[in-house]
């Protein structure tokens, strides 16, 4: 029987590790599903899918080394891409040089897509949106705030990544618009795990809102140090609080946090694979014991993807898909999917949680909230 | 004997040049073999002959893969933007085939003289503690060095840099800087190896035994070792000149100022090929890349756990590294002779 | 044995004596020579006979060496209870390997060595000192620097079972040598030379063994300290009845206090008799001794 | 500059910073031990007090409250250590010192990934469920877990001060660090000195770590850091001076603080190996002018 | 004529301890002198002062007429003012001809001579002098191979061949066999007569120096103590009381 072979090299051990699960989960479920349903279908033949792996250690170098290896020593003509801006970053260059496509669901910083490469494309939304919408929220909630949007105070404490900085970037420019101050401006490197200082300088300086981008381990520390040393910010907004699992963690101290996400099971998408979001969620936890953090959700899309662009090309030719996924236009469980010719996914919006009494709640935007979000936080007892 | 060797430095030679065309699937391994021999043997010259043990070479690398990449973006856009470049697409860099080479060829000799500056700043700042101090302070310029790396926003911060594409016009970018590669270890072998024959290779072993000693019959010891130093520069800066342009993606920590895999690796390489030794650096070097790679391959998920136990397994077991072996199994191979005395002494012992 | 004392007594010589320096030898001349005498080296029925047929101490066909690399081949060894045995010969003869080899230090692969009639070849060092009541002063200093005095004196008495009797032995020390009493607390590091070789030695006496292992008392030390040094080693050996086995460059001194003097060269017993006879021996005097 | 405007702010970073060095005081105390006593450094250092940390997550997850992990896995670590220098560590005890270096770096990076396929890469933590004090009205903010950490440590440093200038091991341990062939001749097993010695720098990081997952968190990649900065200690604090270890450790976790909150902390560990740098070639200066150098 | 080396009232301490204290000697060009007294007297401190290894506290040095207190181990090297150690140095990981060859005398030399290939010459003086000690057999061996006597022999040659003008000697004989040292105060002879180098030597074998030097400064608790002929040092009751002993 045929087999259609896709590559990818992620993070199995190192600092990105946790997500890099994720995401490994999160292509092999969309896999086994595809191949559930009769696999793809190219031509007139009917191929299985398959994944070939290699573990990047989260380290760039290794990363690069290993997606030439995938394309030239082992024959892998389609990618699928690593956990991280950073390591796709890395990967990136190789697959516009060997000409191969990659579809990747992990590196959301834009500077991903200013090298005019033609074979990387996206998923996900980029990360300058991850927190501005928590910029918008605060900019509305300002009379709640006791302010004029002008003089609302912001904090910015995010790792000293890829993916961060362009959080960052983002949440900067949002930040702009309405004139906000800029009060804290930190970024810590990546092996640290005490934010005290920073927070330190959070108490003296009294921001209104305080923004937090530093994978899990970020998310982790800020949680448990913001309670520790009982700073209360009226809005807290941070990423990579589902795949931290602030809530189980830290219960009550993580509750009135927002939480940046790409997606939700409680969101409207639906395709005919896994059904709707919630079932998507359902599967994933049935098979893995967890409920699925979105970054598991974007690799399984991006899966989708690539069977959907091979059926349309009719061929597994690299240029072929690769035309097909430029092509790409469809609407999965995960979202809608349509690539700019940069290759990122811009049919698709940025959604926000907040944690509220042990649930993760949209809050934004507004089209798809659940509710309306808790501004400000209030203060902890 | 002459002839034999002649014949021989011609075969490896020859193995060099046609490889890609052998092996077109394994370039960039290759291409990083040669840059890992150009490591070690680099690395040796100060640890095996001079015994000064460096973590620290790494800056060397890091410096020169910084200096080449910035030159080949500076030469043409502003840095600042290149690194700082948001926004959807409006922003997109190229560099057309005559830019590209103008960067390298402005780029790696500037390299190699940034890190040698950098060398002999840094040299006759540390080279004066001696023992495990200066192990463990170049350790602290290492990650210092790649902490800084990771702060400075010009440079592209912790987001690290991404080198420009290489045109079409080049051809295969990984053949192409294949050569780079070869022809620097090439070139870094030519250098130590005459370097060993002259009095400066006796002077630097003579520290390496006994400095004290080196200092009291009036050789110039500190001069003596920045000069070492300054020469391992030369060569590790161009050689991360072409690393990162063989990564693409230059990662301040992981790429650049990799003190935890390139630092240590080289250090391997040598122990394991046989500190001191003209050939060791380059026989240690090999070995380790292939039982890398293997790791790599066939120990998914195990590969740091087996390589952490090889280099306990070397260090413990065969700390006198291949050629150290050899070399006291069969000294006289290597014009030395042990005092017949102790020979038998041994000899009675062995039976 | 009284009258050999009174005997080398007359003709005392102090420090390193003096002399003159005629007898000029390439060290291979010495080699060559030296291993000559090697071949009609004596029996062990001779070696019995100085050791006046009670071997208090015996080493049988002893082989050792460090790591694979023997050093000593074949080499005997006989001594009696109370009486003092110098070990001459050329530099890497094998001396402090012998002495190495009696407390444990080497690898020993083959031979026996016996102390008191029981086996002790195998026995680790600690037992050795323990159990066997062998005690070693070693070649170099050997003093632990950070401590006082007092604590070394008290680290000599480490394996006692109270640390009480470890004190009330260093006390009985102070007594006896008020020079080291004076710097009880000081450091042992600012001691000089000569005092810290007396610690050593000292410190070596508070187990109270049987046999005493010294090698090479009196090197560094001023010709006063030599003396000084050589005349506890003989109150030792003929007050407290210690049996002492010395290894000693400066072997005039070392054979003129010593009951019996062995001769090793290149790890091999070339010659052996009472260290008053090979004093006057010509051959040993232009080999070893320097004429 | 607000350090200024708010000095308060000064004194919460500096207590802060304190706490936290109480700790690396602890992992460098060990490291001092060693590489006084056996002349090794241990790379693998930080992975001790990584393993530490997870006995102590190990023992939060089976619900035991983690303070009791503290005193647990510096028994673990203990044997773990003693079994490593069985093992491994006897073989390169009299060697070259860089030898050390190397062997210990092997041994940190297989712990590295064993971790990483026993517990993931997650970020783990033990939460000791402790408050906070507040003093100067909330301005300083006083973690108790890490006021916890911080005695704890003190205590256990203190203890080690004793209990080598008083007990028998003690005696034996300064000993065989002065002198180990004098040691043997006084009947002293060096050989089990030293497998003491390197299990109770193991039950010093182990503890340190246990104390490390309940006042911040622990993840297989957490050890370099501590590794360094024991280093860094040791180094300043200057070999065999133990009482300096402690100091050493808290000066730093203090200035390492403040250089955060100045220097903004992207800059934070630069800031620490510039510092280690800049000691030592200041240091090495200071002596040139004696004509000697540092070895 | 002045002497080689003058040394005016030297003084050096170490913490507490008085080293040296106003010292005052001379070593006349071509003769051979001799340096004794007590442990921890000072001689090797002195030594260490002349040849810069540390600071002196007070006093002058001057060799060849020009002060060297203020100038470094390798400055001093350089103008051939040579020292070897109490504990034999050499570098064991090199043969013994390379020893020899990286020992040749640097005081015109340059960094850049160092890359200029090996003089023919060198080679056969190397190997001269190599036979001069008695160590021709072994010029392959590893230095570190040679047993204790054998490497203060080859210390001593590469003094030699470093052609210094002044050479001091700390107990070169110390724990070598009695009669190697013969052979050794010979050869030691030697090289004053026929290469004409000054030495200048600590010992306290009586047997070596008293049959070596032509005059001999003995120093007692970091003083001069006296100085003269051998014959007169060996009655000077002071030195007698102070340092050989009653005999
Ligand atoms: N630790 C060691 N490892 C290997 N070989 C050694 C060791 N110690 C000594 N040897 C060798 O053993 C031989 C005898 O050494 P030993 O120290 O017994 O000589 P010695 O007679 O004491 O000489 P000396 O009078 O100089 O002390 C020498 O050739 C020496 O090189
Ligand atoms: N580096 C040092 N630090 C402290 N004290 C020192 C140092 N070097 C020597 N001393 C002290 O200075 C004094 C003289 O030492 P020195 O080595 O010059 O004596 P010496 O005459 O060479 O003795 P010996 O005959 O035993 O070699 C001694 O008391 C010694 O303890
Ligand atoms: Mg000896
Ligand atoms: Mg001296």
């Amino acid at each position: 029987e045929d087999v259609v072979t896709l590559g990818s090299a992620i993070s199995l051990t190192g600092n990105y590790s946790t997500n890099g699960e994720h995401t490994q989960r999160g292509y092999d479920l969309a896999v086994e599903k595809i191949n559930e349903a009769g696999g793809v279908k190219i031509g007139d033949k009917t191929y299985r899918l398959e994944v070939k792996y290699y573990d990047d250690e989260s380290t760039p170098a290794r990363g690069a080394e290993l997606a030439e290896r995938l394309v030239k020593q082992d024959g892998i003509k389609l990618i699928l891409g690593p956990y991280g801006s950073g390591l796709t970053k890395a990967v990136a260059p190789i697959t516009e040089e060997l000409q191969v496509p990659m579809v990747e669901a992990n590196g959301a910083s834009r500077s991903l897509f200013t090298n005019g490469w033609k074979y990387i494309f996206a998923t996900l939304s980029t990360s300058e949106q991850y927190l501005s919408s928590a910029i918008d929220l605060a900019a509305q909630n300002a009379e709640a705030l006791g302010k004029e949007p002008g003089d609302i105070k912001v904090a910015v404490v995010v790792e000293n990544d890829p993916f961060s900085a362009d959080v960052r970037a983002g949440v900067i420019e949002d930040m702009k618009k309405y004139g906000m101050k800029l009060v804290i401006d930190d970024q810590f490197p990546r092996e640290i795990n005490d934010m005290s200082a920073t927070l330190t300088k959070v108490k003296a300086l009294k921001p209104d809102v305080l923004i937090v981008s530093g994978h899990s381990k970020g998310a982790t520390t800020a949680i448990r140090q913001l309670s520790e040393q009982k700073v209360s910010v009226p809005v807290v907004a941070m990423t990579h609080c589902d795949s931290a699992d602030i809530i189980g963690n830290f219960g009550a101290a993580s509750e009135y946090t927002l939480c940046a996400t790409q997606w939700a099971p409680t969101l409207a998408y639906k395709d005919d694979l896994f059904g709707s979001a919630g079932d998507y969620a359902k599967t994933f936890e049935e098979k893995y014991g967890y409920e699925p953090p979105y970054q598991a959700a974007e690799s399984s899309a991006a899966v989708q993807v690539f069977a959907d662009a091979l059926e349309r090309a009719g061929s597994t030719d690299p240029q072929a898909v690769r035309d097909a996924l430029a092509e790409t236009d469809i609407e999965t469980f995960y979202g809608k999917i349509k690539f700019d010719e940069t290759g990122k996914n811009i049919a698709k919006p940025m959604a926000l949680y907040q944690v509220l009494d042990g649930q993760y709640k949209i809050v934004a935007p507004a089209d798809v909230a659940e509710t309306k979000a808790v501004i400000p936080r209030p203060a902890m007892n | 004997m002459m002839a034999r060797r002649l014949v021989g430095y011609a075969a490896i030679l020859a193995i060099g040049v046609l490889a890609p065309f052998l092996f077109p699937n394994y370039q960039s391994q290759m291409a990083e073999l040669w840059l890992f021999i150009v490591f070690a043997l680099t690395w040796d010259l100060l640890g095996g002959q001079m015994g000064y043990n460096s973590f620290g070479n790494v800056v060397f690398i890091g410096v020169g893969m910084y200096v080449c990449a910035l030159t080949q973006v500076g030469l043409f856009y502003s840095i600042a933007d290149y690194n700082a470049a948001k926004g959807g697409g409006q922003t997109v860099f190229t560099f057309d085939t005559v830019q590209y080479l103008e960067g390298l060829a402005v780029g790696l000799p500037l390299a190699a003289v940034s890190a040698g500056i950098v060398a002999a700043i840094l040299g006759s700042a540390v080279l004066g503690m001696r023992g495990h101090y200066f192990a463990i302070c170049t350790l602290g310029l290492g990650v210092a060095a790649g902490q800084i790396a990771n702060g400075w926003h010009w440079i592209g911060a912790g987001s690290g840099m991404v080198v420009p594409n290489a045109p079409p016009g080049i051809g295969d970018a990984s053949r192409f800087y294949y050569y780079f590669a070869f022809v620097l270890a090439v070139l870094a072998f030519i250098t130590v190896s005459w370097l060993y024959s002259t009095r400066f290779g006796l002077a630097i072993n003579a520290i390496r035994d006994n400095e004290d000693k080196a200092e009291a019959m009036g050789l110039p010891t500190t001069r003596i070792k920045v000069t070492a130093w300054v020469v391992s520069a030369l060569f590790l800066g161009v050689a991360g000149g072409i690393l990162g342009n063989l990564k693409r993606f230059i990662d301040p920590i992981e790429v650049a100022f990799a003190g935890a895999s390139f630092g240590v690796w080289m250090v391997l390489m040598v122990i394991l090929g046989g500190k001191g030794t003209l050939w060791g650096p380059v026989i240690g070097a090999i070995v380790f890349q292939f039982l890398k790679e293997f790791f790599w391959t066939y120990l998914l998920g195990w590969q740091r756990v087996a390589l952490g136990a090889m280099i306990v397994l070397i260090v413990v077991f065969f700390p006198q590294g291949i050629l150290g072996f050899l070399r006291q199994r069969f000294p006289e191979r290597f014009g030395h002779r042990i005092d017949p005395a102790i020979g038998r002494r041994a000899g009675e012992a062995a039976e | 044995m009284a009258e050999e004392q009174g005997d080398a007594a007359r003709k005392r010589i102090s420090g390193y004596g003096f002399g003159d320096i005629s007898t000029v030898m390439s060290v291979e001349d010495i080699q060559r020579e030296a291993e000559k005498i090697a071949a009609r080296a004596p029996g062990i029925e001779a070696l019995e006979a100085l050791a006046n047929r009670d071997s208090f101490v015996s080493v049988d066909n002893l082989r050792a060496g460090y790591g694979r690399m023997e050093i000593l081949h074949d080499f005997s060894l006989r001594v009696a209870k109370g009486q003092s045995l110098c070990l001459i010969g050329p530099n890497g003869a094998g001396k402090s390997t012998v002495l190495h080899s009696i407390f444990g230090f080497t690898n020993i692969m083959g031979g026996s060595i016996h102390v008191g009639g029981n086996d002790v070849t195998r026995l680790s060092s600690n037992e050795k000192l323990r159990d066997a009541g062998i005690a070693y002063v070693l070649q170099d200093n050997s003093v632990f620097p950070q401590m006082s005095v007092e604590e070394n004196l008290w680290m000599g008495g480490f394996l006692k079972p109270y640390t009480m009797e470890a004190r009330e032995a260093a006390e009985k020390v102070f007594d006896k040598y008020s020079r080291l009493a004076e710097r009880r607390k000081q450091p042992a590091r600012v001691l000089s030379g000569g005092e810290r070789r007396l610690l050593e030695i000292s410190r070596a006496l508070v187990m109270n063994p049987d046999v005493l292992l010294v090698d090479e008392p009196s090197i560094g030390l001023e010709p006063r300290f030599i003396d000084v040094v050589f005349e506890i080693l003989h109150d030792l050996q003929h007050t407290e009845g210690k049996t002492i086995i010395m290894v000693e460059q400066n072997a005039k001194k070392g054979l003129q206090v010593a009951d019996i003097g062995y001769v090793l060269v290149s790890g091999q017993l070339a010659k052996a008799g009472w260290g008053r006879d090979l004093l006057d021996d010509p051959e040993v005097g232009r080999l070893f001794l320097g004429g | 500059m607000i350090l200024f405007q708010a000095p308060v702010i000064t004194v919460d970073l500096v207590l802060n910073g304190l706490l936290l060095g109480a700790i690396f005081a602890l992992a460098a105390y060990g490291m001092a031990l060693v590489w006084g006593v056996m002349s090794i450094i241990n790379i693998a250092q930080g992975e001790f007090v990584m393993l530490g940390g997870y006995v102590a997550v190990m023992m939060y997850w089976s619900g035991i409250h983690p303070l009791f992990a503290v005193p647990v896995a510096a028994l673990v670590m203990f044997i773990v250590g003693w079994a490593l220098y069985r093992a491994v560590i006897f073989r390169i005890v009299d060697r070259d010192l860089f030898v050390s270096l190397l062997a210990t770096f092997g041994l940190s990076i297989l712990l590295q990934q064993l971790m990483n396929t026993v517990f993931s890469g997650n970020v783990q933590i033990a939460e000791a469920g402790l408050g906070t004090f507040f003093l100067l009205d909330g301005l300083v903010t006083l973690s108790q877990i890490k006021v916890v950490a911080f005695v704890l440590a003190i205590v256990v440093a203190a203890c080690m001060v004793v209990f080598l200038k008083r007990s028998r091991t003690g005696q034996a341990i300064r000993a065989t660090a002065q002198n180990a062939r004098a040691a043997r001749v006084m009947g002293i097993n060096t050989d089990r000195v030293y497998a003491v010695t390197y299990g109770l720098n193991a039950a010093l990081c182990g503890a340190c770590g246990a104390l490390v997952a309940m006042a911040y968190n622990i993840h297989p990649y957490i050890g370099l850091p501590y590794t360094i900065r024991s280093f860094m200690i040791v180094v300043v604090a200057g070999l065999g001076n133990f009482v300096g270890v402690i100091v050493a450790g808290l000066g730093l976790g203090a200035a390492e603080n403040l250089a955060g909150f100045v220097l903004g902390a992207q800059y934070q560990l630069a800031f620490v190996f510039l510092l280690l740098v800049v000691v030592l070639v200041w240091r090495n200066w200071r002596l040139a002018a004696k004509r000697q150098y540092l070895k | 004529m002045s002497a080689l080396l003058e040394v005016k009232n030297v003084s050096k301490a170490f913490g507490g301890v008085q080293a040296n204290s106003g010292i005052s000697l001379e070593v006349p060009e071509g003769k051979i002198i001799g340096l004794i007294g007590p442990n921890g007297s000072g001689k090797t401190t002195l030594f260490s002062s002349i040849v810069g290894y540390h600071p002196i506290d007070s006093g002058s040095i001057r060799f060849e007429g020009s002060e060297i207190s203020k100038m470094r181990v390798r400055q001093i090297a350089r103008r051939g003012l040579l020292r070897t150690f109490q504990q034999t140095r050499i570098y064991g990981g090199m043969t013994c001809v390379q020893n020899m060859l990286i020992s040749t005398s640097m005081r015109d030399q340059t960094l850049g001579r160092l890359f200029a290939s090996q003089k023919s010459g060198e080679h056969g003086r190397a190997e001269e002098l190599l036979e001069f000690v008695g160590l021709y057999q072994k010029r392959h061996l590893m230095a570190g191979d040679l047993s204790f006597g054998q490497q203060k022999l080859l210390e001593f040659a590469m003094a030699l061949m470093n052609e210094p003008r002044l050479l001091m000697l700390d107990e070169p004989t110390a724990g070598i066999n009695p009669t190697l040292i013969n052979g050794l105060i010979d050869r030691l002879k030697h090289a004053n007569t026929t290469f004409g180098i000054t030495l200048f030597v600590i010992e306290h074998n009586m047997r070596v120096i008293m049959n070596l030097a032509e005059h001999i400064y003995c120093l007692a608790h970091g003083e001069l103590l006296a100085d003269g002929k051998p014959e007169e040092i060996q009655n000077d009751q002071r030195v007698l009381d102070a340092y050989l002993g009653a005999h």
